[in-house]
């Protein structure tokens, strides 16, 4: 019998993730962000000299379930926020958590220049092509067609214009040394988004500029899809608009190698 | 007359549409009416409830301290708001979910076994629509037409429903009429 | 035609009513508790040949409700508290401007991100301009969704009438709420007053220029100004609105507006069913406040309780109307929790016995 | 059928669990099922299937479902 | 060693001060008329170590002090008119949050663009809360450049003390005019009480949030304005501020503030040399107002003379000080001009004689 | 004597700028770009049908310039402003003309959603690397090292990031269809300049999308140079950080030919 | 004791930088002063001018109704603050540029050749300074002394140029005490 | 120096005109110099050098003065 023989703990819940249970939905990408976030961390031993900001978004409430300081943000001001921290704080990491409303709507001026700037500052951007939190308006990344309450009959380029890739306008920026796109519905694809997370972290430890992972992250409640289909739907039609990979990469790590 | 309906229960147990339904219900009769759902800070997967008004005068507040039938299709809402029904009010509970009996002596209980009776009627789904017409009938704040209309109209669009939600309201008439 | 009444929330009840009223304009980016307008809207203005469009925020949605006004059209925005704040400077703007618009905030609590429960705490925003400089926008208060559809409707009438920006103030429960309502008929476009200052080429005439900024040496902003506060009297004297049901033997009058009127309504039949005689006052232009009447009636009514979902905002007005003719009492209730009328009815109570159980006495 | 030792096993905490079963489809070895009784929640939580039929591979701990659980509601243990 | 006597513009000295008084985070984006404010900074930030980031925009600077101040640092913006605006919604984050900055708004003329000569037409802005929800921020009135520097110092300790924005309320004309200064000594940075709440990382404590949203079904948000008006309440009764010079037997005394009161205090000259006996009364806390202090001068002198740099907006918190109490008259100027003594001198003898030529009688 | 021979007019003002004089300094760019924009609203024939929307900047006064209907907008906010309009008169010709400091600080957000909605709008971006207006302080489009009153010593990339290219950022867009960059400061510059102004005007009537000609321009009174010396500094400086040329280009007008 | 004056000019005269050392002169005298320069509203190349008030006791206003003393370095400048003058004031006239004299009789006029007496100081840039000279003199609101030292405190940094400014402020304290 | 018969002219609007010296730069045959009495503005302006000298090109109406002039103070004349 089973009991007989002793096993040994391989998986267990990160120490930067507190024990309690989230107000996500079932199947809700955000929270696997939140533990990959948190491993990244408890990997590189940052807890507790992490500072982070959470968006104006469904993940408002990250503050209950991170396991270090955080601050709320106005919607869209993350980057500023954090700027005036860790320029306080310059020997301290500090990261921000954003939506896409978040990051790529209202708050584009702040993302922008945050990016330009070069401030030493890691940003996680999960993108779900919706508004989750407010009921699923349009958002600037939804993709063309899909379906959202403020675009009936699905987004028409016409109307709305196309799905915004803001992580490629920031690539633009010299301050911007890091910029990957990851996607959060399959083993291969959560193994490869921890990679660029810790990845874009150590460049803030190197003090080399502004790094952001792009997340691609389902949004089933919102896009009105079972887990599994939202998860398909990542794969299937999300990447096409949002092609997968490292967008941007001055770090040189891999020439050091 | 005014009369303050509230309806409480799961996310998933249709207690909106039951308010709904009871409104439309309520304009084909010609009364005044507001309805007032819960929002916001209860989050996801929450309790659901909505405040029902009907008068046939001015209604003032679409929030009730005190309403006059409680309908609760499951235990929490019992808990959350016996204490605020007015003396000499009703309780309806969902028998099939609520085992318990209200503390308070000074209200009149009527129990439903939503989810036998719909099933009788046709589909367990129906739960919500035998309950509103029980409500209907023990309440007498709407005959079966007027509730059958109020059905009709809350549910515009997905007429094929109709015919089953209709026999589930009937068989709520009927449970109150016969007892059973 | 039979009139129909419709059973909708009063967000799309403000949707239809502005479509109605001729609106063919909305910008906006959504927030809790209003979200069902600019969804209901992106769809309706598809029906009617109109523009809907989501901003990237909701200063470029002020400033995009600013061009379409310029261009002639009319034009609104829709938000709630936080979102309101960003629109100041560009409220600012379109009343230097001159330009016509409206403005919908269906409040929630505050400060900050604080929740989307009913709350009232944006009235000295609101009447008081949360933006910079010396300028007034007339700022609508309904109480229900008949008067959500009825103020719409003349919010735009205002806005056009005057060239000034105009504000509906409701809040995060009158959205929810569903009243049967019946829409005034839809408004013939080619009827409205033609605008003679609207930019839309110069083809045929000199070209126009439209600016707030006034740098000349005459004091040509100073007599702007003076301009602009000659308009402000004209709708202080003209446009004050308010609904009063004041008893003869009256023992005190409840002054509240929105959703607390309606709370205050029902505590005020609780008492009455006690014996008490009490009258309701409620404003329904916050600005300019329906001072005139609220005046005469102090006269004659010796206690005056003011309840709002707030600290005290509109109960500056109330004194700076009743000063000593009547004694004031007030009780509010900040964002964050529904307030029933029980409570409402404890603070009248109190009030009327003077024993300071519940809310406060003001002094002048 | 027959108990055997497996190379791994999980543990699912039922109440922390959602229910969206992704962990269900990608166990390389289906050795997870859906609790058909519902949780506190109101979820139908994924349920470990403690017993292997004939045949079946078992769990080998290879913590897949583990890495995909958005609620971190599984523990992976390997027998050493 | 001997107090050394500085000769700079207000905009300069407001940067100084700051500096002496621990500031070493400055976010801000240009307008006139007080670029040289940041300017200044930009280069003294440099000596002392400090952090000077020009924003991106007004948004994002009043975010980034946010950040350094939840971060336990001294940080600061400044502004004028239609960049105060755009910060309405982080002040109310920052009050909802408790966080303490120290906003300066150099006023310009409104309302939009409007010019930049000296104007006070942001006074509502400032003290009823130009954000959403219920909250307040002490807002300090210098009259000149010594109070310009002691103002600014007092401005970062009411924030650290209370745990709340601070905002000083000055105009384009104070920042430009140059008066010796005598600047107080630098503050040891390690002399301020430590601050227990700030963001700094978690190593050894637990971890700590700063969040202005409370959800929770037990009236959270509510129970947090209650405690924000409690620690209002106590800034109303220990922080009032004003400056009085009344004779015994004043026939009236003149309400003014900042640059109004230095040009009223020229008129008030005027006319004692015409032998009438006058006082000024200038608030030098705007919220809270100095009621106290102003209702009992009412009690004794039977007309109050207000005087603003704006159409009236401080009139209203006289009218709910001084009630029926004394006589009261008002002149106000729109933004635009440049006053001048003579006309405010006009004014006050009309208010004396009370035939109404300039300004005009206010009635409660 | 030359009075003998009959002379024809070949250079004269257009008619889409009224014949006042302006406010700007002495070299001044805005006066050249003023006129070009002018020049080629005259050969198209568009000055009755056009509306603009000056930027607050030292171009706040345009419209006492241009011989057609202007709107004042908020500073930053002209794309915002110019949509409202464009979406009122769909069939009127929109054009903002813009500082770096309003289109690509305080702008951004408004610039790059009103790019990526392809707002058949045309922008013309004054990129002079400074504050003009508000007295020489930094603009995100200042180079490094270059001087400005908030930038004492001179821009630092580690204090104040990189100068940022906005132009390519709104490039990434579909919706931007034409995107060129010239300067002001030679004959074969000004003439060039004017033909990609009526470019990006003609892809508004073709109903393509939104274009944006960014023209490098003089400062002297806030780069503290002679006109001359300023003129020369924008060609041997400012093109090093601001290449000239076109940047995107889907218009397939090339190909049509 | 309190004395205001205005001076004005053309952008390009040096007007702030005379009213700037007679602030710093009066700094030194011990003097209580306020410095207001005109800004803003009026843009690029207009004219320029600055108030500058002088007392022993606490100033109130900083901007002058009527100022005691004007310094017009152009016509336009007299013509704009003629009417305002102090009934008994002083006009300080640039006699280079300003031929007209005021049209007011109730007011004490002084006519200084500054460009002509800089160049025999040494530089016709100095006109400024031949100006203050001239003003302090007359006036007698500054000493030579303190209005030396006011233009080293006003100049610090620019230290090469105090010996020709120092000579320009002689040449103005000359023309007023021996007429030429 | 003789006077000649030009294949262009130009007029400055020398109020209008501020100075910049641009136009003197770009003339590729020197026609324009400094005027050195101020205008009301206080200004520099360009002056048209009506009278060439012997070997000078004179001016040929190319525009380019024109084309550079920010205060579109020069009209530029052709013979025909
Ligand atoms: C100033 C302001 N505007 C709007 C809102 C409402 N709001 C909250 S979250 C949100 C967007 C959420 O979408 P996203 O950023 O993509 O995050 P998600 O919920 O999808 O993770 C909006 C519009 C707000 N809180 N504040
Ligand atoms: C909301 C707001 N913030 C700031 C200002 C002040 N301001 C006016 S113009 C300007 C920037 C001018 O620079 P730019 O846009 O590059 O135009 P330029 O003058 O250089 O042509 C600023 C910051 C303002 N008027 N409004
Ligand atoms: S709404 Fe979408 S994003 Fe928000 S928690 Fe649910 S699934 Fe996640
Ligand atoms: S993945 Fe996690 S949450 Fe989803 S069903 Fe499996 S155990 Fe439950
Ligand atoms: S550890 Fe691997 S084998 Fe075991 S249950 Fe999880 S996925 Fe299946
Ligand atoms: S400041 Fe610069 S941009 Fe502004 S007008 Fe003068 S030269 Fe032109
Ligand atoms: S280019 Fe024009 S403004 Fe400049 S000097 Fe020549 S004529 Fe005058
Ligand atoms: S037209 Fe040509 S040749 Fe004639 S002056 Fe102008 S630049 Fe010189
Ligand atoms: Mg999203
Ligand atoms: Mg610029």
């Amino acid at each position: 019998m089973s009991a007989e023989v002793a096993y040994k703990k391989v998986f267990e819940r990160p120490e930067s993730l507190k024990d309690v249970p989230t107000h996500y939905c079932p199947g809700c990408g955000h929270s696997i962000a939140h533990r990959l976030v948190a491993e990244a961390l408890d990997d590189m031993g940052l807890r507790e000299k992490t500072i982070g900001v959470p968006p104006v978004g469904c993940a408002v409430l990250a503050y209950n379930y991170f396991n270090f300081d955080m601050v709320e943000a106005p919607h869209g001001r993350a980057l500023a926020v954090a700027t005036g921290i860790k320029r306080v704080h310059p020997d301290k990491f500090v990261l921000t958590y954003q939506g896409d409303g978040d990051l790529a709507a209202i708050g584009t001026a702040e993302t922008i220049h945050a990016g330009n700037r070069g401030e030493r500052i890691s940003c996680i951007f999960i993108n779900n092509a919706i508004y989750g939190m407010t009921g699923g308006q349009m958002a600037p990344t939804t993709l063309l067609d899909q379906n959202a309450t403020t675009a009936p009959g699905g987004r028409d380029q016409r109307l709305h214009g196309n799905p915004i890739d803001i992580t490629r306008m920031l690539a633009v920026s010299d301050g911007v040394v890091f910029a990957e796109r990851c996607s959060l519905v399959s083993i291969k694809d959560i193994r490869k988004a921890k990679k660029a997370i810790k990845k874009a972290f150590q460049t803030q430890l190197d003090d080399l500029g502004f790094s952001i992972v792009e997340l691609l992250s389902p949004c089933p409640t919102n896009w009105k899809m079972s887990p599994k289909a939202a998860w398909a739907w990542v794969k299937d039609q999300m990447t096409n608009t949002y092609p997968l990979g490292v967008i941007k990469d001055t770090t040189g790590y891999e020439d050091k190698k | 007359m005014i009369t303050r309906t509230i309806f409480s229960g799961f996310g998933g147990q249709g207690v909106l549409l039951m308010g709904y339904v009871l409104c439309h219900g309520a304009m084909h009769k010609g009364l005044n009416l507001t309805y007032f759902p819960s929002y916001g800070a209860e989050m996801r997967g929450g309790t659901a409830n909505c405040t029902v008004t009907l008068a046939d005068k001015k209604i003032a507040s679409p929030v009730a301290s005190h309403p006059d039938i409680l309908v609760a299709m499951n235990y929490p809402s019992l808990e959350k708001f016996e204490a605020s029904i007015v003396e000499g009010g009703l309780a309806v509970l969902n028998a099939s979910l609520v085992e318990t009996d209200p503390e308070r002596t000074d209200i009149e209980v009527l129990r439903v076994p939503t989810v036998e009776l719909a099933r009788e009627a046709g589909s367990e789904r129906g739960a919500n629509m035998v309950m509103i017409g029980a409500v209907c009938a023990k309440s007498g704040m709407l005959s079966l037409e007027d509730t059958i209309e109020g059905m009709k109209a809350a549910m515009k669009g997905k007429e094929k429903f109709f015919p089953a939600n209709q026999k589930a309201i009937e068989r709520g008439f009927r449970f109150v009429d016969e007892g059973k | 035609m039979p009139i129909e009444k419709m059973l909708m929330n009063g967000s799309h009840v403000v949707g239809e009513a502005a479509v109605r009223a001729g609106c063919r304009y909305y910008f906006g980016y959504p927030i809790t508790p209003q979200n069902e307008l600019p969804e209901y809207l992106s769809a309706r203005m598809l029906d009617v040949g109109g523009t809907f469009i989501q901003g990237e925020s909701e200063v470029a949605s002020i400033n995009m409700v600013l061009g379409a006004a310029v261009a002639g059209g009319r034009a609104m925005t829709s938000s709630s508290s936080p979102g309101i704040s960003l629109k100041q400077e560009g409220i600012s703007y379109m009343a230097g401007m001159e330009v016509p618009a409206v403005i919908i905030n269906m409040m929630r609590g505050g400060p900050g991100l604080g929740n989307i429960a009913p709350s009232a705490a944006d009235y000295f925003q609101a009447t008081r301009g949360g933006g910079h400089g010396d300028y007034r926008t007339p700022v609508l208060a309904p109480a229900g969704s008949q008067e959500l559809a009825e103020l719409t409707f003349l919010a735009f009438d205002l806005a056009d009438k005057y060239r000034n920006p105009v504000m509906l103030l409701g809040d995060g429960l009158m959205g929810q709420v569903m009243e049967p309502v019946v829409f005034p008929d839809f408004i013939d476009l080619d009827d409205l007053p033609k605008k003679d200052w609207i930019l839309d080429g110069c083809e045929g005439r000199e070209p126009r220029a439209l600016f707030s900024m006034l740098l000349g040496q005459k004091g040509e902003l100073y007599y702007h100004n003076l301009h602009l506060h000659e308009k402000y009297d004209r709708i202080t004297a003209e446009e004050i609105r308010w609904d009063a049901e004041t008893p003869d033997d009256a023992e005190m009058i409840v002054v509240a507006y929105g959703t607390a009127s309606r709370i205050a309504e029902s505590a005020i039949e609780e008492l009455k069913a006690e014996g008490f005689s009490i009258g309701l006052f409620r404003p329904i232009t916050l600005w300019p406040f329906p001072k005139p009447p609220l005046r005469d009636l102090a006269k004659r009514v010796p206690k005056v309780a003011v309840f709002e979902l707030s600290m005290g905002q509109m109960v500056e007005d109330v004194m700076l109307t009743v000063g000593e003719r009547a004694e004031i009492f007030f009780h509010g209730l900040p964002g964050g929790i529904i307030p029933t009328p029980a409570e409402v009815a404890e603070f009248l109570r109190s009030a009327l016995k003077g024993d300071g159980k519940v809310g406060r006495r003001i002094e002048v | 059928m027959a108990k055997q030792t497996k190379k791994g096993k999980i543990t699912i905490d039922r109440e922390r669990c959602k229910g969206c079963h992704i962990c269900i489809e990608v166990c390389p070895n289906g050795n997870i099922e859906v609790d058909e009784s519902l949780n506190a929640k109101g979820y139908a939580p994924a349920l470990f299937k403690e017993n292997t039929n004939e045949g079946e591979k078992g769990c080998v701990g290879c913590a897949q479902c583990a890495l995909v659980c958005p609620e971190v509601a599984i523990e992976v243990y390997r027998a050493n």
